[in-house]
């Protein structure tokens, strides 16, 4: 059998391998190395969570501390981007897009466009995202909606060691800037991954199971969330098709359509707040290009309307769980005109 | 100055000082346990640091506070069993549970909030400043960020908001050396974080933030110049934590026996009790007394917060408008 | 005849009397009096393009120049909100988000569920959207369904000059952060407007057009273009319904929906990019809860995927034209299963 | 220093002084014409700027830009006709007419592009200048800031990133005076920009910036120690913009005849010749030719661009990512 490895280990090793393959691969980030200026040890934490820890030993320089200064450093990513190295940079957590998004989607995602065609901006911005972890409200968000909004940018989101490391490689190797979203709650999470390099290109969805009653879209943590309402629907009789989407832009809209068209029915999951988000985005293409398929109406489950509250209680009635996954199906399911 | 200080203010103080470190020890101590959940960073090591700014402070003056915010809101006037039980996640906690630690705030004490951005209280405070001035009620706001915090572009953009609107605010930076496991010596890259506040025009004072006197002076005068409409003021304290970043933190990044040194050489409570015995004419024997009272405070708030009850489903989905 | 206006008066008018009723009320932004610190006259500008001149004479220091530092001028309205004012804050371009958003989405729209229900942020954010002005990239964006999707925020965007005043002073009165999109091709639009103040709802939709065919929803500068085609289309006996939203959040569900149960077809009209957008939120709306209504796909009539371009010959393709809707309409109504 | 300046090089500076406000003067005229759309802000009053920096910069250098970019695009070497055609939103401009008067970026000229947001170019230089200082090539990066663009936490933050990292870069504010209609003296909250410098561990230096042969001079010292890896510094030049903030401003909020007395006064390109020929031998023949070779390149330039076609439908959907 295959090696088995975590989620985490499996965005270290991509990283490393990059940055063995390519010395124009830099990295940077509040805390990437961890002890810069201090007496203690060097590459103390490797990151707030210790996903880049060993890189430092290994490549010095081209991994970089930084202030806490995202649009300084975010942006100085983007600059050097354009100016022939590939930065792998770390907005620690996608909550603190705030202070710098500017550089990210004013910047960044434009160039190409306004210069006519003539830039390049091969950047990386790795990020964790999602709640599980009583973070509260202003570390424990989904905001990659807003980043799949915005024309130019890539955003990949994969449920699992194997595709994050594929994909990761694939993003430090793609010429476009991508958002590259960590679930937190993913990390500790054990998958096969192959020791090699390899990439996953952007914009295939992964069919994570096949089924023949219903379609269920989901992305990231989710996935895991919609496989277990799965398996327990099949107890029941209902045979459900999970499509993993791991990358929000480009969309794989082939397989949805493809999938829908052969269950007729379609449940969209996503931990991201509701409105506007990849939930109402994958019912509006369904809605649109195979509304003759449809049986029945398209469900979303998503985190409710509200901030992530800090309280386990709450938190865990906030993140769409496999039985609210099982509910919506099953009303769909249930539906006859 | 230290001569305007009554025996109450000083035993005032003290009590301060004192229950924030054992509500941070304590919090340590059932984090570890497991009974705490989440992100949680402790101010102990800074005590005097919160205190000493919190003397000048009445109710209606504003504090804009960070993730290491507890000490900040103990000094604000915070009642210490709802932070204990919002800590805890429970439907009593200051914030009914969905704040947590990082986002204790009770505006009715003037507590605006702490913050899990760092830079997101310079912005705020300068906004209640200027509630303040327009209003001239002679109220002012204070703003508390770290080393790390200094290098964020919202608090370069705040002190010079401040600075041009002449608006009753002073920016504190807690230097503790570090932000996160990142040291300050080279994250700003000048030498004192206070060289910076002449490129906002305004004073900059660096206090030891160990020595509660010093601080309680130094920010006596920032305050007076704010209150007078004189405008903001920048004051660096030079401190220390004796927790890691956050619990959790192996703190390896320091120098092995250093927080170890820290905590008998720089302990300001230590320090503070040595001189008022010494100089001010308190007895050993009324700290002792707070020692007790805060200890039993901080066991009831602990009891209060395990015994409290989580929040409720309804809760979930209140509380985002005004209208639900 | 009532008398009347422009939007851009309008705005100014529910300034002007939001101000002499209550003194709380304060401004601040970027030249919004213009000329502080010069020799020239105070009230040069009064707001880039004119919109808050002449309020500086009447009200002095309540209105306020501030440097270019949004973060900080924007974050200062979000506090002093929390500390008794009731400040509008001008966001210059709502293209400039990206230097503030954390104060907005973090801060402003979360401070009421964090801190448990006790705090109320009485701001408003006043900002220009849209393309039309040949101002390129990052200067045209119809930003709006990032703040859509902020749980703790309201959205407001008018389309004429009586929802402009009605509105704003409704979002002055409102005790939640409200963001204010004035679409800049809608200044110079004149319509009636009563001189006495007045308020409207927020999450009531405008019927802008009655009909029965089709359902049309539109917002902004788009209810224009959605009219222009109803009017087109009617002389082909197609009789659009075009509702107005006026504002995404809260959302007026229960017009959408019922105006869809009477058409059974819906088109979606927005001028943000097509993805997560406003236009992928009412679709799924209504592919969740309208489903059995619907004898047709829905259509949405958006910008492309693209940033917005310079030059007038593309910027022209870009924005939603009133042709395109027609044919979106169009090929709607020629649906059958 | 000038003694280093050859007369090639001193004719050199004339003509690109020369060639921005040529540009920047008919740009004026066509826009009041109708010809060009969009919000268009020119450069013209501070061409010793540009000039005196780009002397100093090859093409594998690195310039970070902002809305005021006509004379940096000029400065840095980037082509007149494909800038003007650009300008008109054609599609033979520099950027196929999709990003116009505030969006002019030449890559392969070092030209990092103009910025439609304040405070947009300055992390970006610092990434320019990461980018040569890994790659060891002693190539340097400058970014131009307004007054106005010095009070933006993005600014700042670059600037202290730049000290941490070391980063071979130079900050030059261009302080004109006003930021849109607001004056400079308002919104920046120290004397002079370069009092910051010191808060972010660089050196500071203000020049004259209508005197060529001091922002030269300048310029000359702040890009040796870039070069040398001795880090970043901070230029202030203090100019005059001849030009409203956009074309289409009414600049009331300027004293009267303020821009009438500028030009007499303060004009770069007249000092600039008056030094040339009284100092450095040059003849005013030389200069004359020259004036009339600029001429007529902006008059062509112009024609090329009128004459050129609008972009296609196709380009409106290309350049978005590299594969369309
Ligand atoms: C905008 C933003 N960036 C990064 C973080 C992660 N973070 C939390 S605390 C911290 C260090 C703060 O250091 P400092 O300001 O010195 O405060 P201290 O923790 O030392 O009290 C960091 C990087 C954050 N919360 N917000
Ligand atoms: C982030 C951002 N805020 C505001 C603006 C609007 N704006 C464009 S130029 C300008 C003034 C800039 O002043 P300064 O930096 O002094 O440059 P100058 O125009 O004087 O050359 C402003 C406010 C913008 N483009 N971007
Ligand atoms: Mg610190
Ligand atoms: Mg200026």
């Amino acid at each position: 059998m295959a090696r088995k490895i975590t989620f985490q280990q499996a965005i270290n090793e991509a990283l490393d391998q990059e940055m063995a393959r390519d010395e124009d691969v830099v990295i940077m980030g509040e805390d990437v190395v961890g002890g810069a200026g201090t007496e203690g040890e060097m590459d103390a934490w490797g990151g707030v969570l210790g996903v880049t820890k060993g890189l430092w030993g290994k490549y010095g320089d081209r991994i970089m501390d930084t202030p806490i200064s995202e649009s300084g450093f975010v942006g100085a990513a983007v600059g050097a981007a354009t100016a022939g190295l590939r930065p792998v940079c770390e907005l620690m957590f996608i909550d603190f897009m705030g202070v710098c998004f500017d550089q990210i989607y004013n910047q960044a995602a434009k160039f190409r466009y306004m210069f006519g065609g003539k830039a390049e901006t091969p950047v990386v911005i790795r990020t964790m995202v999602g709640a599980g972890f009583r973070a509260a409200a202003q570390h424990s968000q989904c905001l990659y909606p807003m980043f799949t909004a915005v024309p130019g940018l890539k955003v990949v989101i994969p449920s699992n060691p194997y595709d994050a490391k594929g994909l990761l490689i694939q993003a430090i190797r793609d010429n476009d800037p991508v958002i590259f979203c960590e679930h937190k709650v993913l990390y500790t999470v054990e998958g096969e991954v192959p020791e090699d390099s390899y990439t996953i290109p952007f914009g295939e969805a992964d069919i994570a199971r096949e089924g023949e009653d219903i379609t269920v879209v989901a992305l990231g943590r989710m996935v895991h969330q919609a496989l277990e309402a799965a398996n327990t629907l099949s107890s029941g009789g209902i045979s459900c098709e999970v499509v993993d989407l791991r990358t929000t832009s480009p969309l794989d809209e082939e397989t949805i359509l493809e999938s829908v068209e052969n269950t007729g029915r379609l449940v969209v999951v996503d931990e991201a707040n509701p409105r506007c988000s990849i939930a109402t985005d994958i019912s509006a293409l369904v809605a649109k290009k195979a509304f003759e398929h449809l049986n029945a109406p398209i469900e979303m489950v998503t985190a409710p309307h509200t901030p992530v509250p800090f309280s386990g209680a709450l938190e865990d009635m906030y993140i769409p769980s496999p039985d609210s996954i099982v509910s919506a199906v099953k009303s769909v399911m249930d539906f006859s005109q | 100055m230290p001569d305007a200080l009554t025996v109450e203010d000083l035993l005032d103080a003290y009590r301060t000082m004192k229950t924030i470190r054992e509500f941070e020890d304590r919090v340590h101590v059932e984090f570890a346990k497991g009974g705490i959940p989440g992100f949680v960073h402790l101010y102990a090591g800074e005590e005097a640091s919160a205190t000493g700014v919190g003397m000048h402070l009445s109710k209606e003056d504003k504090l804009a506070s960070n993730h290491r915010g507890h000490g900040h809101c103990i000094a604000k006037g915070v009642e210490v069993k709802g932070m204990m039980a919002e800590i805890y996640g429970k439907a009593t906690g200051t914030c009914k549970g969905k704040g947590g630690s990082m986002h204790i705030a009770d505006l009715d004490t003037g507590m605006m909030g702490a913050n899990g951005i760092v830079g997101g209280g310079p912005p705020l405070a300068c906004g209640a400043a200027l509630a303040a001035k327009m209003k001239k009620n002679g109220k002012i706001a204070v703003v508390f960020c770290g080393d790390g915090a200094s290098n964020q572009g919202t608090t370069f953009e705040a002190m010079n908001l401040a600075s041009v609107w002449k608006l009753p605010v002073v920016f504190v930076f807690e230097n503790n050396g570090y932000g996160e496991a990142t040291g300050s010596s080279y994250s700003v890259s000048c030498g004192d974080i206070a060289d910076r506040a002449k490129g906002f025009g305004m004073p900059g004072r660096i206090a030891d933030g160990h020595d509660f006197f010093e601080v309680y002076e130094a920010f006596g005068e920032a305050s007076e110049r704010a209150r007078k409409g004189e405008g903001p003021s920048l004051l660096e304290h030079k401190l220390d934590r004796f927790y890691g970043h956050f619990e959790g933190d192996n703190q390896n990044y320091r120098a092995e026996g250093e927080v170890q040194k820290l905590r008998e050489e720089t302990c300001c409570i230590k320090r503070f009790a040595a001189t008022a015995v010494s100089e001010h004419g308190i007895n050993q024997s009324q700290l002792e007394a707070i020692d007790s009272e805060v200890g039993e405070l901080i066991d009831e708030a602990v009891k209060f917060a395990e015994s409290s009850p989580d929040p409720s489903e309804s809760d979930l989905t209140t509380d985002v408008y005004i209208n639900y």
